[in-house]
C-alpha cells in the first residue's frame, strides 16, 4: 500500500475511464450535523450529476466519512481517506475547526482539501503562508463582517449598534470585525452580548440591551438561533434594522422568525435566490427532487466545492500536485458566484451581496465593496 | 426597576421549563436512584410527536398534548423495560451507561428519520402578550408557568397521598420488603417511568410551541440543565426540582442581565458548586447522615 | 397448611438449600432453628417468592405456589416479617402500617385492623406520625410485626424477631408471638434464640448448612442432647 | 518473590513491553500499519491514558467525577500554547509541566471542598468545574478563544505515546497496589469504616483525584501535539462522558479493563465509520446490549497479573 | 493511676431527641467494661461520640495521650483512631471486595511510613515495609483464627467469621482502647463461647482496655469487670456484674424479672 508520508509521490496521471475517489469528510453526527449533512447531500448530488454526463473522461466516487464535528476525528478521517481510500481530493468539512485539522495531513500527502464553508479568519494560514493544499470556496468572516459594518453605517445610516454573537469562532470573528469596521466608519457599539449554539431563550439578553439606544442590531450567528432572536426581538418591540451574515441564509430563518417579523432585515451572503441563475435553479430543483427538501447556502457551497474539484480533475486528468496547481489557477463559475483564488490566502475573491428581507422574502441584492 | 421586574418574568419562564423537565428526572431518580440520561431525549420525542400530529394530522393543542404525554409515557416504560430493568441490581453507574446508550439511540434514530435540521411548529397557542404595568407577559409564558405548578402539585399529591405513591416510596427504600407487602415492584417502577416520561412529553410540546424550534439533539442541554436543577434542589425531591429549575433559570437570566453573558454558564456552575459545598445534598435533599 | 418438599436454592454457585422439606399445620407455631448461614432466611425468602428456587415443591393451603410471584403469595395469605425488620425509612409509622394492607381493598376493615394493631402495640399509636427509621430497634420490630398483621395473614413467617433486642424485649416479643397465634394466625418462626423458640413451638426443625438434620416437637428437641450442646449452650 | 524493584515479575513486564513496542514499531515502519491505523492507534493510546486515569478516580477511589475533560483541556492548551512558541521537545516537556502545575492547582481547588460530596452531587460539581475551565479557555486571548489553537507542531510520536501509556499504567497500578491505594479502595468500599481505620479519607481522595488530573493533563498535551488543532468544544461534558463510557465498558476498578475498553471502543469506532448515518444508533445500541449482558464490563474487575500466571504455571509444572 | 478515658457530662442531641444525655464515665487502663441498655438507649451513639463519628452536643471526652489527658470530643474519626482507638461496628462494615488479608492491611495504615511517591516509584522502602505489614497482618489473622482464609474475599466469609475479621482489623490498628459493638449478635451459644475466649486472649496479649456493647447477658456477666447501663440516653447504673444483676432500675428497664 501507499507510503506513510507520501512526500516523494506527488500525484499520478489518470487514464480515461478510471474511477476517481473523492473524499467527503463531513459532520454527519453531533451538534453541527445539520450543516454537514446538507453539504454531504449536495456533494453527492454533484458527483452523481458528473457521472450522469456523457462527455466526461472519468467516473467519480464519493467516499463518505463522519468527523462527528470533532477536530481530532477529522484529522483521523482525513488520513483514512487519503491512506486507505486513496482519494484524489477531499471536500469538507463544513466547520472551520474540523477543516483546519486536516490541512497539515493534506499538505503532507499532496491531497487538496476544499472546505465549502470554513469561514474562520486566517483558516488556511500556516503562519505567514497558506497551507499549500488547503482551499475554501466561501469568503472569510472578517470580510463579511466588514461589509455589513460598511453597509450599516453608510447605506442604512446607523450610528449605534448592538451586537449579539454566538460564542463560536464564526460568531466571534464576525462580531470583532463588524465592531472594528463600524467604529472606523463613525459608529459606536453600545451593547454586546453572546450566546451558545443551541440556546433558545434570548429574552433576558434582549431585555437588557433594549434600553441601550442602539439603532441597528448585528446578529453574528446561524439561522437556527438568529431566527429565534429576530422573533423574540420583534415581539419585544425592537423594530430597528437587524443585520447579519451568511448564517442567516436558509429557508428555516423564515419559519423560525415568522414572516411578519422579517422586515428591515439585511444580511451578507454569497448565495441568493434573488435573480437566480439557471444553474442555480437547476441545482435547487435537482436537490429538492433528490432529498425532498430545499437546499440552503451550505449545500450550494458544497456543490460548488465538489464541482470545482471535478472540473479540475477533468481538465488535468491528474491528481496530486498537478491537480492542486489547477485548483490554484482555476477560474470557477459556480452557483454561488464566479471566483478565482487569492494566492496569498487561498480564499476566493468573491463579491459580497447584501440581501434584504421583506415579509420573509428576499427582495433585492446589492453588491458591497470592501477595501 | 422595570428592567429588573421584566428580568424576573424572563427568569421565571425559563426556569419553569427547566423545572418541568427536572420534575420527571427527579421523580425517576427518587424511586430507583438512576440518572435517567435519556430523559432529555424523551422530552425531545415529545416535541417531535407534537410536531408530527399537529403538522401532518392537524391536531390542536390539547389533543396534541395528550398524545405527547401518552407516547412519551409509553416510551419511558419501554426504555425502562429494555435498558434499565435488567440492570436493576447492577451498580448504578452501569445503568448510567445504558442510559447514555439509549440516549444516543433515540437522538440518532430521530435524526435518521426526521433529519437533523431544525423544524418549526405551527402556532398552536395564541402568543398574545399583555402589559402589566412596566412588564410584559405572554400568554404562553403564563401557560407554561401554570402547567408546571399544577403538574408539580399533582406529582406531589400522587407521591405523598395515593396508594401508588406510597408503593413508589416503599420500593425506593427497600425493594424486597416492598415485595413482601404484596407490591408489584416492576409495575410500580413502570408507573414511575410512565408519569415521569409523560411529564417530559408535556415539556416537549410546550417548549416546541414557545420557542418554535425543535431538533433531534434539543434534549441534550435542557436534559443536563434539568439534571443540574434536580441536584441543586436535592435530587429526589419534587419541590426541590421545582425550586432548582426556577433557580437555574433565574440565575442564568440575572447573570446575563447584571453580569456577563460570556460567563453565564460558568457563573451558574460556580453558584451551584458553592451551594453544594454549603449544603451537600442540595437545597431540599435530606441531609441524612448514614446511621452507623 | 404449608408444605415444602425437597427445596433446592442456589446463589450462583453456592447451594444454600440442599433439599429442604417441612410442614406447617394450621394453628401451630413451628420453629426453625439453626446456626448462622444455615439457610433459614433463604428458606423463608424462597417461600415468599423473593429468592428464586432451583427445584422442589411448595404448596400453601393446597395450592401450588412454587412459581407464584411475591405479591400473589401475599394475596394468598402468606406474609413475612423479614430479618432485620426492613421497615420503610422516611415514611411514618402509620404509612408503614397501611402499606401492610397494600393488597386489601376493604377500607373499613383496614381501619379496624389498624386499631387492633394499635391496641396490641400501644407505642405504635403514640408514634404514628414519626419517621419509622427513628424508632429504636425494639419499636421497629413491633412495627414490622404490626405491618405484617395488617395483611390479615393466614400464615405468618417471622425471621429472627428477637435479633438484637434487649432481654426484656425478647420476652415481650415472644409473648406477642404467642398472642398472635392465639388469635388464629399460624406461625413459622425462625430463630437463633433456640431456647425461646423451642419453648413456644408446637413443632420444630433444625437446619444445618442447607439440610434439615432434626425435627420433632418443641419439647422433644429442647430435651435432646445434641440440641442442648449445639444450640442451647448446655 | 518480592526482591525489590528488580524482581522477576517486573523484569518480565519490561520484556513484554519492549517486545510489544518493537513489534508495533516494525509494523508501522513496514507499512503493515498504515497512517490511518497508526493515528487510530495513537488515539487509542491517548484514550488509554484518559481511561486508566479516570478509573483511578472512579473505579479505585469510588469518586464519581464527570470532570476529566477539564483536566485534559488544561494539559492540551498548556502544551499547545507553549509548543507553538517553542516547537520542539523542550517545549513539549515544558508544556506538560506547566499543564501539571495548573491541573494540580485546579484539582486541589475543586477537590478539597467538593470531595465531601457524595455520588451524583460530586458528579455535578466536577462537571460544573470542568465546564468552568472550558468557558474560561473559550474567552481568553492566549487560548485564541472559540477558534482554538491551530498549527500546533506534531510532536507526539509513537515512542512518546508508548511511554505515556506505560507510565500511566505503572503509576496507577503501583499506586493501587500500595498502602495509599489500599486506603483509596477502603474509602470506596466504606468511608466510615475507612475513617475508623485511621485513614484520612479527604487526603486520599485528593491524592487519587490529583494523580488522575495530572495524567489526564499529560494525555491532553499529547493529544494537542497529535492533531494540530485544539478547540474548546473538544473538551465539553461529552468528552468526559466518552471517557466514562470507556471505564465502565471495560470494568470499573481494573486497569487492564480500561486499557482493553479503550482499544475495543477505538476499533468499534473504526468499524462503525462505514455506517455513517446509523453509526451512532448502532453505537448506542451496543452500549445498551453490552451493559445488559455484561454489567460488570468487558473484562470485569479482573487484572492481568503476571505473578498469578507465573504461580499457576509453576503449580502446573509441579503437578506434572 | 490515671484513667485512660474520662467522659464528662456528654450529651448528643438529634433534633429534639437526646440520644446520649449527660453521661459521665471513668475507664482505667486494662479494664474490660460492659455497656448495656435497652434498644435505642444510646449505646452505639456513645461509641460514635467516643470515636469521632458524631460530634458531642455538650461535654468532654478526655483520653490519656503521652501521659496527659487530651480532649478528643469532636475530633475527626481518623485522628482519634491514630491516637490508639479502634472499634468494630454493630452492622458489620468490612471492605467487602477486598481479601481478608487486605482488610487487615488497610488497618495498619497508621504504621506506614512510606508515602505516595515511594509507592509509585517502588522505592526500597516500599518493599521492606510491605513485607513487614504482611507479616504483621498475618499474625493478627492467626490471633482470630482466620489465617486459612486470608485470600478469600471478605464478603464471602460466613457471618461469624466476618465478626472475627472485624476484630482482627481493629487489632491491627494497635489500639490502646478497643470498642466492640455487639460482637456476639447473631451468634449461637457455641460461637459466643468461642468469642468470649477470644476477647480474653487478645486483651491479655495486647494489653487492651476494652468496652463492649452486648445484649447477650451470658457474655456480659461472664467477662466484664464493670458494667455501665444506659437507658433513654442516661446512665442509670454502674457497677460489677453482681451489683447490676440486682439493681432494681436495671431489672425494670432492661433485664426483666429473671435471667
Ligand atoms: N444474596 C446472596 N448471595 C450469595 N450467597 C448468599 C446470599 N444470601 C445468603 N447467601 C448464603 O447462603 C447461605 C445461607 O444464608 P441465610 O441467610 O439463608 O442463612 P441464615 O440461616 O438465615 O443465617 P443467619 O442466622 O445469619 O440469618 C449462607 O452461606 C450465605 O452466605
Ligand atoms: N444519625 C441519627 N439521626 C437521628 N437519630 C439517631 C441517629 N443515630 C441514632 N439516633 C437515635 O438515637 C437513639 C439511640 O440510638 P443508638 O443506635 O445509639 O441505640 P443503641 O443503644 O445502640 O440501640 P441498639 O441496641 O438497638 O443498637 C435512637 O433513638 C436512634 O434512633
Ligand atoms: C457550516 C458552518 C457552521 C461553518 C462555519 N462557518 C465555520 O467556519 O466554522
Ligand atoms: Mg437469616
Ligand atoms: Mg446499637
Amino acid at each position: 500500500s501507499s507510503s506513510s508520508t507520501g512526500k516523494e509521490e506527488t500525484g499520478k496521471k489518470l487514464n480515461e475511464g478510471d474511477t476517481v475517489k473523492i473524499g467527503l469528510n463531513f459532520e454527519l453526527s453531533g451538534d453541527v450535523s445539520s450543516y454537514g449533512q446538507a453539504e454531504r447531500n449536495a456533494a453527492q448530488l454533484a458527483i452523481e450529476q458528473y457521472n450522469e454526463r456523457s462527455d466526461t473522461k472519468f467516473k467519480a466516487e464519493g467516499v463518505e466519512v463522519d468527523d462527528k464535528g470533532d477536530a481530532a476525528e477529522s484529522t483521523t478521517q482525513a488520513i483514512k481517506l487519503i491512506e486507505e481510500d486513496g482519494v484524489a481530493a477531499i471536500v469538507g468539512p463544513a466547520t472551520s475547526g474540523a477543516s483546519i485539522a486536516t490541512y497539515e495531513v493534506a499538505t503532507q500527502n499532496n491531497t487538496p482539501v476544499i472546505s465549502p464553508s470554513a469561514t474562520q479568519v486566517n483558516a488556511m494560514m500556516n503562519g505567514e503562508t497558506p497551507y499549500e493544499y488547503a482551499w475554501r470556496v466561501c469568503f472569510e468572516d472578517s470580510y463579511q463582517g466588514a461589509a455589513m459594518a460598511i453597509y450599516s453605517a453608510d447605506t442604512l445610516k446607523c450610528k449605534k449598534a448592538a451586537i449579539i454573537n454566538e460564542t463560536s469562532d464564526y460568531g466571534q470573528g464576525l462580531a470583532n470585525q463588524f465592531e472594528t469596521t463600524f467604529k472606523e466608519h463613525g459608529g459606536e457599539v453600545v451593547a454586546h452580548e453572546q450566546y451558545n449554539a443551541g440556546d433558545t431563550d434570548f429574552a433576558s439578553m434582549l431585555t437588557k440591551i433594549k434600553d441601550s439606544g442602539f439603532d441597528v442590531l448585528y446578529i453574528a450567528g446561524y439561522y437556527s438561533e438568529a431566527g429565534l432572536i429576530i422573533k423574540q426581538a420583534r415581539e419585544d418591540g425592537i423594530d430597528c434594522p437587524i443585520v447579519g451574515a451568511d448564517g442567516f441564509e436558509s429557508e428555516k430563518l423564515v419559519q423560525l422568525a415568522g414572516k411578519e417579523n422579517l422586515n428591515e432585515v439585511w444580511y451578507t451572503t454569497a448565495y441568493t435566490t434573488v435573480n437566480a441563475s439557471d444553474e442555480l435553479n437547476a441545482f435547487i430543483d435537482a436537490y429538492t427532487k433528490k432529498y425532498d427538501q430545499a437546499p440552503n447556502m451550505f449545500s450550494a457551497l458544497a456543490y460548488d466545492a465538489t464541482n470545482l474539484v471535478l472540473d479540475q480533475l477533468e481538465a488535468t486528468g491528474a491528481t496530486g500536485e498537478e491537480l492542486n496547481e489547477a485548483i490554484k489557477k482555476a477560474n470557477f463559475e459556480g452557483i454561488t458566484g464566479s471566483f478565482t483564488f487569492d494566492e496569498k490566502t487561498h480564499t476566493p475573491v468573491k463579491s459580497v451581496m447584501v440581501v434584504n428581507q421583506v415579509d420573509g422574502v428576499q427582495t433585492e441584492a446589492t453588491e458591497v465593496k470592501v477595501d | 426597576m422595570s428592567q429588573f421586574l421584566q428580568q424576573i418574568v424572563n427568569g421565571l419562564s425559563l426556569g419553569s421549563i427547566y423545572a418541568l423537565i427536572a420534575l420527571g428526572y427527579t421523580m425517576v431518580y427518587g424511586i430507583i436512584k438512576l440518572i435517567n440520561f435519556a430523559h432529555g431525549d424523551v422530552y425531545m420525542i415529545g416535541a417531535y410527536t407534537a410536531f408530527i400530529v399537529t403538522t401532518y394530522f392537524g391536531f390542536s393543542f390539547f389533543p396534541a398534548l395528550i398524545t405527547c404525554m401518552v407516547v412519551c409515557g409509553l416510551l419511558g416504560v419501554l426504555i425502562e423495560r429494555i435498558a434499565y430493568r435488567p440492570l436493576r441490581h447492577s451498580p448504578r453507574i452501569t445503568a448510567l451507561i445504558t442510559a447514555i446508550g439509549v440516549s444516543y439511540v433515540i437522538e440518532y434514530t430521530t435524526a435518521y428519520f426526521m433529519g437533523s435540521e431544525k423544524r418549526t411548529y405551527p402556532q398552536l397557542l395564541s402568543n398574545a402578550s399583555f402589559q402589566l404595568g412596566p412588564i410584559k407577559i405572554s400568554t404562553q409564558q403564563i401557560y407554561i408557568f401554570l402547567i408546571t405548578i399544577v403538574l408539580m402539585l399533582l406529582l406531589q399529591f400522587i407521591i405523598q397521598k395515593t396508594k401508588m405513591g406510597r408503593a413508589m416510596r416503599a420500593v425506593s427504600t427497600d425493594e424486597n420488603a416492598a415485595k413482601l407487602m404484596g407490591i408489584n415492584v416492576d409495575n410500580t417502577i413502570s408507573f414511575t417511568f410512565l408519569i415521569g416520561s409523560a411529564l417530559a412529553g408535556a415539556a416537549g410540546i410546550l417548549v416546541g410551541i414557545y420557542y418554535n424550534s425543535i431538533n433531534p439533539l434539543m434534549g441534550m442541554v435542557p436534559g443536563l440543565k434539568a439534571f443540574v436543577a434536580a441536584v441543586f434542589g436535592g435530587i429526589g425531591s419534587i419541590p426541590g426540582a421545582m425550586i432548582g429549575g426556577l433557580f437555574i433559570g433565574m440565575a442564568e437570566t440575572m447573570v446575563i442581565a447584571y453580569g456577563s453573558s460570556l460567563y453565564r454558564d460558568a457563573i451558574v456552575y460556580a453558584i451551584l458548586i458553592i451551594v453544594l459545598i454549603v449544603k451537600p445534598t442540595g437545597l431540599l435533599g435530606k441531609n441524612e447522615r448514614e446511621k452507623v | 397448611m404449608l408444605e415444602v418438599k425437597d427445596l433446592h436454592v442456589h446463589y450462583g454457585m453456592i447451594e444454600a438449600l440442599k433439599g429442604v422439606s417441612l410442614q406447617v399445620e394450621e394453628g401451630q407455631i413451628v420453629s426453625l432453628i439453626g446456626a448462622n448461614g444455615a439457610g433459614k432466611t433463604t428458606l423463608l425468602q424462597s417461600i415468599s417468592g423473593i429468592v428464586k428456587k432451583s427445584s422442589g415443591d411448595v404448596h400453601f393451603i393446597g395450592k401450588d405456589i412454587y412459581k407464584e410471584s411475591p405479591q400473589k403469595i401475599v394475596a394468598d395469605g402468606l406474609t413475612q416479617v423479614p430479618e432485620g425488620r426492613r421497615i420503610f425509612a422516611g415514611m411514618s409509622v402509620y404509612e408503614n402500617l397501611i402499606l401492610g394492607a397494600y393488597l386489601r381493598k376493604d377500607k373499613k376493615e383496614i381501619q379496624e385492623d389498624l386499631q387492633k394493631v394499635y391496641q396490641q402495640f400501644p407505642i405504635l399509636e403514640q408514634r404514628k406520625n414519626q419517621d419509622a427509621s427513628t424508632l429504636s430497634g425494639g419499636e421497629q420490630q413491633m412495627l414490622a410485626m404490626g405491618r405484617a398483621l395488617m395483611a390479615r395473614p393466614k400464615l405468618l413467617l417471622l425471621d429472627e424477631p428477637s435479633m438484637g433486642l434487649a432481654p426484656i424485649l425478647v420476652k415481650e416479643i415472644f409473648s406477642i408471638i404467642q398472642e398472635i397465634n392465639k388469635t388464629g394466625t399460624t406461625i413459622l418462626l425462625v430463630e437463633q434464640n433456640a431456647k425461646m423458640a423451642l419453648s413456644i413451638a408446637d413443632y420444630a426443625y433444625v437446619l444445618e448448612t442447607g439440610n434439615v438434620v432434626l425435627s420433632g416437637t418443641g419439647k422433644d428437641l429442647i430435651e435432646s442432647e445434641d440440641i442442648q450442646k449445639a444450640y442451647l449452650g448446655g | 518473590m518480592t526482591k525489590g524493584i528488580l524482581n522477576k515479575i517486573n523484569l518480565m513486564w519490561v520484556a513484554i513491553i519492549v517486545v510489544l513496542y518493537l513489534l508495533l514499531s516494525y509494523m508501522m515502519a513496514a507499512g503493515i500499519i498504515n497512517s490511518y491505523y497508526k493515528i487510530t492507534l495513537f488515539n487509542m493510546c491517548i484514550n488509554i491514558m484518559l481511561a486508566v486515569s479516570l478509573n483511578l478516580v472512579i473505579g479505585i477511589c469510588g469518586q464519581f467525577s464527570l470532570g476529566h475533560a477539564g483536566f485534559m483541556c488544561i494539559g492540551a492548551y498548556s502544551a499547545g500554547i507553549i509548543t507553538k512558541m517553542m516547537p520542539n521537545y523542550a517545549g513539549l516537556i515544558l508544556g506538560i509541566l506547566v499543564g501539571f502545575v495548573i491541573s494540580t492547582i485546579a484539582a486541589l481547588i475543586v477537590s478539597i471542598p467538593t470531595l465531601r460530596l457524595k455520588g451524583d452531587y460530586l458528579a455535578i460539581a466536577t462537571l460544573g468545574f470542568s465546564e468552568i475551565i472550558r468557558i474560561l479557555v473559550q474567552n481568553m486571548k492566549i487560548t485564541n478563544g472559540a477558534a482554538g489553537l491551530s498549527g500546533i507542531p506534531a510532536l507526539t510520536t509513537w515512542p512518546l505515546l508508548m511511554l505515556g501509556v506505560v507510565l500511566t499504567i505503572v503509576i496507577c497500578s503501583n499506586f493501587t497496589r500500595s498502602a495509599p491505594g489500599r486506603a483509596c479502595i477502603a474509602v470506596r468500599e466504606d468511608e466510615i469504616a475507612a475513617e475508623a481505620m485511621g485513614i484520612n479519607t479527604t487526603k486520599y481522595k485528593v491524592i487519587a483525584f490529583v494523580i488522575g488530573a495530572l495524567l489526564a493533563s499529560a494525555a491532553g498535551a499529547l493529544f494537542a501535539c497529535n492533531f494540530y488543532v485544539i478547540k474548546p468544544t473538544q473538551f465539553t461534558f461529552n468528552k468526559s462522558i466518552d471517557i466514562l463510557v470507556m471505564v465502565v465498558f471495560g470494568g470499573m476498578g481494573s486497569m487492564t479493563s480500561s486499557v482493553l475498553a479503550a482499544i475495543a471502543i477505538g476499533l468499534l469506532n473504526m468499524v462503525l465509520q462505514n455506517f455513517t448515518d446509523a453509526r451512532m444508533i448502532i453505537y448506542g445500541a451496543i452500549l445498551v446490549i453490552m451493559m445488559i449482558f455484561k454489567p460488570q464490563g468487558l473484562f470485569g474487575d479482573r487484572e492481568i497479573s503476571l505473578s498469578k500466571i507465573v504461580d499457576k504455571a509453576k503449580a502446573k509444572k509441579e503437578a506434572n | 493511676m490515671e484513667p485512660i478515658l474520662e467522659v464528662k457530662n456528654l450529651t448528643r442531641n438529634f433534633g429534639g431527641l437526646a440520644a446520649v444525655s449527660n453521661v459521665s464515665m471513668q475507664i482505667m487502663p486494662g479494664e474490660l467494661i460492659g455497656l448495656i441498655g435497652p434498644n435505642g438507649a444510646g449505646k452505639t451513639t456513645l461509641f460514635n461520640l467516643l470515636t469521632g463519628v458524631y460530634e458531642p452536643s455538650e461535654g468532654l471526652i478526655e483520653m490519656q495521650v503521652d501521659g496527659k489527658p487530651k480532649q478528643i470530643g469532636g475530633m475527626k474519626p481518623y485522628k482519634i483512631t491514630n491516637l490508639g482507638v479502634a472499634r468494630t461496628f454493630q452492622n458489620i462494615r468490612l471492605f467487602k471486595s477486598m481479601t481478608v488479608l487486605e482488610n487487615v492491611e488497610v488497618a495498619m495504615q497508621r504504621n506506614i511510613q512510606y508515602g505516595t511517591m515511594s509507592a509509585i516509584l517502588r522505592l526500597p522502602k516500599f518493599y521492606s515495609e510491605e513485607r513487614w505489614i504482611k507479616e504483621k497482618a498475618i499474625e493478627y489473622l492467626k490471633d482470630v483464627g482466620l489465617y486459612q482464609k486470608r485470600n478469600e474475599l471478605a464478603t464471602n466469609l460466613p457471618y461469624g467469621e466476618q465478626r472475627r475479621l472485624e476484630i482482627a482489623r481493629a487489632l491491627a490498628i494497635q489500639p490502646k482502647i478497643l470498642y466492640l459493638d455487639e460482637p456476639a449478635a447473631g451468634m449461637n451459644p457455641q460461637e459466643t463461647a468461642d468469642l468470649t475466649k477470644l476477647i480474653h486472649e487478645i486483651r491479655e496479649k495486647y494489653h487492651l482496655t476494652i468496652i463492649l456493647i452486648e445484649h447477650d447477658m451470658s457474655l456480659v456477666m461472664n467477662i466484664c469487670e464493670r458494667i455501665y447501663v444506659l437507658d433513654y440516653g442516661k446512665m442509670i447504673a454502674n457497677g460489677n456484674p453482681e451489683e447490676i444483676k440486682n439493681n432494681e432500675f436495671v431489672i425494670k428497664a432492661y433485664l426483666g424479672e429473671e435471667i
